[in-house]
């Protein structure tokens, strides 16, 4: 008898209760909503896990158009964190995702330490909250946010408010735009992270030749999708090495394929962005690509491949 | 909503860049509301990357003539502007579009409504047409006024429910009225209950201005902004209201002119 | 009468004669060989310049394969810098370019300051060169290399060395993997740089699904092609601000619309890399665009658009 | 070394995945020499960034039967293993290749060979046709030995130039020897001159063993490697040989057996 193959993870091994998952396909934040939207069409609830769009303490009406400029491979976007705000989160989408099987993570994005700190306050034993993911990168706001992510210290001080502040797992989102990712990396571990997912959005810019300007408002954007895969890659197999804690892989992630580099290179789970847009059942699809890739290569547990190719490494039953 | 690939099953070119797609899609056609449109992908690669709005031109109906569409039929009605547009315009019969629908909030006519106007500029004109089938299968009397810059952008009048009473201006004069269409409206605005647009921007503040000396009349537009999802996940495809800023995919396309900052 | 438009750009404006070339469309180093090979093809005589092979002192064999990976809109390079060495570069091919109208320069590469000091005095006064672009971020070699484009201070080192070394137009070549790229720029600038020119490729990396192991001997690898335009693009705009220098944009640039796009965020020129694979006749097509650009829009002179998309500065006709 | 857009004329599927397509190409034909390239871009867009490489497999010339080819028309013999060989293969008539070539150099007959043995492992079989076809109407006389896993993978007999000595071998016997196409060469060998052979390196390795036992027979090797620019530019194509790194675009695909280190 055959086996289904075992493709469970848990991201957060340090945590009281952990965070244990059925898969390691997760959708990332701001390119799946609450979760709610393709619900009727993908099967949210065969997913690793949600993670809700980025939260803020206030509603947020983001950056005015344009948001989305098409690059080669590649989407710039400059939506500025447009959001509900964490009280009708709290009061409107929790409650629905508590009937969920599947478990929901909601991303944090304050402009202070203290910010952070009072956002996974609110959300700490929110019935249908599964986790945080915190937002210390995204690149379409004003300085404040993206300091937090440039420099290990700021990361490190944004970590150990939001662990103190809740006793739901954390999961600490890395900038690509640091300038020594690796080191920011080690200083959110430190700061008690459970685990840490990369890459948010790359800044990069366009020029809308009309107007001879650039595209967007405040010039740069944030690139994702296929364009950014082999960067994405790179950084998280430089980071899945210089930490101890769950490393999720994240960047133009959009199949199976895609899944299997991230994991190889020592991601213990992925994310599915932008590809969603271009396939909504694109994360359903890697869930299901993976275990039939176990079974294929007659594996029994998706850990078998997990960090396969990181140097030091002997790839079992992997043909050299 | 459905995502699902569809079968071409006749392709037309209305004019040159011009092209009428009818697709063989049971699932859309039965879900499917005028208004609502479709998310289509271009292309089997990354590049490019998202799927483009086209909104649903017609459904077919058993027993109704719509142009010629067969129960089980949706026509899509596309210009050729670029990459995602040529690449759907150059489909040929027999291959299969990837289509997500349908989405959005379409046209709502309020119960009251016995005489509809339907104002189209250019292509806006596309989904207009679906909601004059409907509204004339409904049995309301139907006015569309359609303006492009020369005949070519015409939508021939031989395709549209002959119930429909059909206006035309075009910018150099070279089919019905020389003008704008908002220059129609006097006319036809005092006849109407209801009023539905598609079209430029510029056509939609004229039609503001012209609505503000009868206030009583209630628009619906519909708007375009660049989309990523189109359902409503990624914020990217947000206009301007009275209520804060609103995504077009979800909360539109239909909008009521009123909430809409022009 | 409608005069042809002025194309004409000077790269080197702070040395004695100068470096003026006859359109701002370069072909990248590594993309285009010695000129020789496409000769038939391109009308490489019609080019702005032509930038060789990177060069080394000692002719190079370069890195195992695999050396070539595609990528979504990208392509992933591990070459090594093989190459003829110097010396062959002069004795063979600035003979040839010496009867061209199309002038050369040449790329170098060194593993130490004196290296490159010796690289540039060994091209000095030879006839058929037109100037060095000086290398100082090349990820495919050993430390020695990426290290100089890293910091400021090596940067700086390697600079001062080739512009005392050489009477030759020097244009520095900067890396978009140094922590700080406008700082890089900054201190090139003031060690003497003619120009800089940015970006070289962006470290990446791939896995071998079949072998569960990195794609590349050396794990990572240099991205360039459409993928990363969105980011050289926003480096350019950077660097463009901060430096009196002309810059010349490279990254991903396949058409008309991609140059316009750098000259608008700043750049004095444009090199054409990767795209010259899929259509040879990729930077020539540029020139002809450019020209029929300017036509359109009642321009006369390519500087009328350089820059134009700049803080600060007021598009002449463009519509805002 | 041109570089233009040539309309297919012809499109057969020899076996499933395996496609042969014939394209209208006079400055292609003129030109090409038996062994060289043709480097093939696959869509329109960025997404796949890189031309092809795929061998000429065939050209037209008046008077001579080439499997049916015009004159002025080149054959390509395609296997689908991946998106740029499928985007290929789903070509149709009349829809035009964007092809750069003729490219690297070809197969040297020597001037003294009277019989040329020619070595084909799966697909490698597709230049060596040319070859073949050049070969017979020089005078020469040619055998052809090929092997693939099964009979369907067997180029047909029929498109040879009926001259051509033709051995075949399938792995599991389903058509001429069972075995692999260098268990035939033991028996053809000795009546060869000089040896040609294009396949996987497993083979090119076994005949270099089988020619260590008759040092005097000199053998060339066509050698695939990814490859960027297909020109020499970029160096990403090289393989190892004798004389240091060699560009197979560039330097080959042919090189002497010899030459290389396996
Ligand atoms: C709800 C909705 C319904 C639509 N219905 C139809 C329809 O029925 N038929 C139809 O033909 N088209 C329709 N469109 C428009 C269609 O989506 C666009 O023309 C298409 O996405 C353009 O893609 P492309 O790849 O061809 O052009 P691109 O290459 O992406 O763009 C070509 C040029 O047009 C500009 N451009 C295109 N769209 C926009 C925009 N929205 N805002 C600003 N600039 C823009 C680009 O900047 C560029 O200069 C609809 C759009 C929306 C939002
Ligand atoms: C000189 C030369 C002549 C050729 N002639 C022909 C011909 O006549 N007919 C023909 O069908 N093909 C020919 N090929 C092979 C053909 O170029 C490849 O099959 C094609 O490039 C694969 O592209 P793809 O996009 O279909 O596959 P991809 O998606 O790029 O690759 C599919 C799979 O095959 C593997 N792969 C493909 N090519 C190679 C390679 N060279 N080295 C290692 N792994 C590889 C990939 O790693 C991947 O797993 C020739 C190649 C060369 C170099
Ligand atoms: C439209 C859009 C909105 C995003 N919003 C957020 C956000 O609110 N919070 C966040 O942490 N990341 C956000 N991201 C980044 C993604 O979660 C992801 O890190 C990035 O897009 C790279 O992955 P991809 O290439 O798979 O899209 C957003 C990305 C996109 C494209
Ligand atoms: C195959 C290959 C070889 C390259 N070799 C060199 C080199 O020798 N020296 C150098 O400075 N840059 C080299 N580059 C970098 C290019 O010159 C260019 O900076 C980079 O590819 C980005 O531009 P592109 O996206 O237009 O290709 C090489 C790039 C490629 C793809
Ligand atoms: S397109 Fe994504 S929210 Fe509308
Ligand atoms: S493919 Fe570029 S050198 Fe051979």
């Amino acid at each position: 008898m055959i086996l289904p193959p075992n493709l469970s993870v848990e991201l957060a091994p340090n945590h009281k209760q952990g965070l244990p998952l059925r898969n390691p396909v997760l959708t990332a934040s701001g390119t799946f909503g609450y979760g709610t939207e393709y619900a009727a069409l993908a099967d949210c609830q065969r997913l690793g896990a949600i993670i809700c769009k980025g939260t803020t303490l206030e509603p947020r009406e983001g950056n005015p158009q344009p948001r989305l400029h098409e690059t080669a491979a590649g989407l710039l976007n400059s939506i500025g964190l447009q959001n509900i705000g964490v009280r009708a989160v709290v009061a409107e989408k929790a409650r629905i995702w508590a009937g969920w099987q599947v478990p929901v993570l909601v991303n944090i994005a304050g402009e202070t330490v203290d910010e952070f700190a009072r956002l996974a306050e609110t959300l700490d034993g929110v019935p249908g909250v599964a986790g945080v993911e915190v937002n210390i990168s995204c690149p379409n706001v004003d300085a404040g946010y993206v300091a937090f992510g440039a420099r290990p210290e700021t990361a490190a001080a944004v970590t150990r408010a939001v662990v103190q502040a809740t006793d739901l797992p954390v999961m600490v989102k890395l900038s690509p735009n640091a300038p020594d990712v690796v080191e920011v990396a080690r200083a959110v571990e430190a700061a008690g992270a459970h685990s840490l997912s990369l890459i948010n959005t790359i800044l990069g810019m366009a020029i809308d030749l009309r107007r001879r300007r650039p595209v967007f408002a405040r010039a740069t954007a944030g690139l994702s999708g296929p364009a950014v895969k082999p960067i994405a890659l790179r950084l998280v197999y430089e980071v899945a090495q210089a930490v101890r804690v769950p490393v999720v892989g994240i960047g133009g992630i959009a199949t199976t394929e895609d899944a299997l580099e991230f994991l190889m290179a020592g991601a213990t789970a992925v994310q599915v962005g932008t590809a969603s847009f271009a396939n909504p059942r694109a994360a359903a699809d890697v869930v299901d690509g993976l275990a039939a890739f176990l079974l294929r290569e007659g594996l029994q547990d998706i850990h078998d491949i997990i960090g396969v190719a990181l140097p030091g490494r002997v790839p079992e039953g992997g043909l050299t | 909503m459905i995502q699902a690939r569809f079968p071409i099953v006749a392709r037309d070119e209305l004019a040159p860049g011009t092209v009428l797609l009818r697709l063989r899609a049971p699932a859309l056609a039965r879900a499917a509301r005028a208004g609502q449109f479709v998310h289509v992908r271009c292309g089997d690669s990354h590049d490019p990357l998202l799927r483009r709005p086209i909104s649903l031109h017609r459904v077919g109906v058993a027993g109704a003539d719509r142009g010629g569409l067969q129960p089980d039929e949706v026509a899509l009605l596309l210009q050729v502007v670029g990459r995602g547009s040529a690449w759907l315009a150059q489909r040929r019969l027999g291959d299969e579009l990837d289509v997500l629908g349908p989405l959005g909030r379409g046209f709502r006519p309020e119960p009251k409504a016995g005489h509809l106007l339907l104002v189209g500029g250019g292509l806006g004109v596309a989904p207009l047409v679906m909601l004059a089938d409907e509204a004339v299968r409904a049995g309301l009397a139907v006015t569309l006024a359609m303006g492009t810059r020369t005949a070519a952008g015409v939508f021939p009048a031989r395709l549209l429910p002959e119930e429909v009473e059909y206006a035309v201006a075009t910018e150099d004069g070279s089919l019905g009225q020389k003008g704008l269409v908002t220059d129609l409206l006097p006319a036809l605005l005092p006849w109407s209950d209801q009023v539905f647009a598609c079209g430029p921007w510029p056509m939609l503040r004229a039609l503001r201005r012209l609505l503000q000396l009868t206030p009583a009349k209630r628009a619906q537009v519909s708007l375009e902004e660049r989309m990523g999802c189109g359902v409503g996940v990624c914020y990217g495809c947000v206009v301007e209201t009275r209520h804060g800023r609103r995504r077009v995919c979800h909360d539109g396309p239909v909008f009521n002119l009123d909430d809409v900052v022009l």
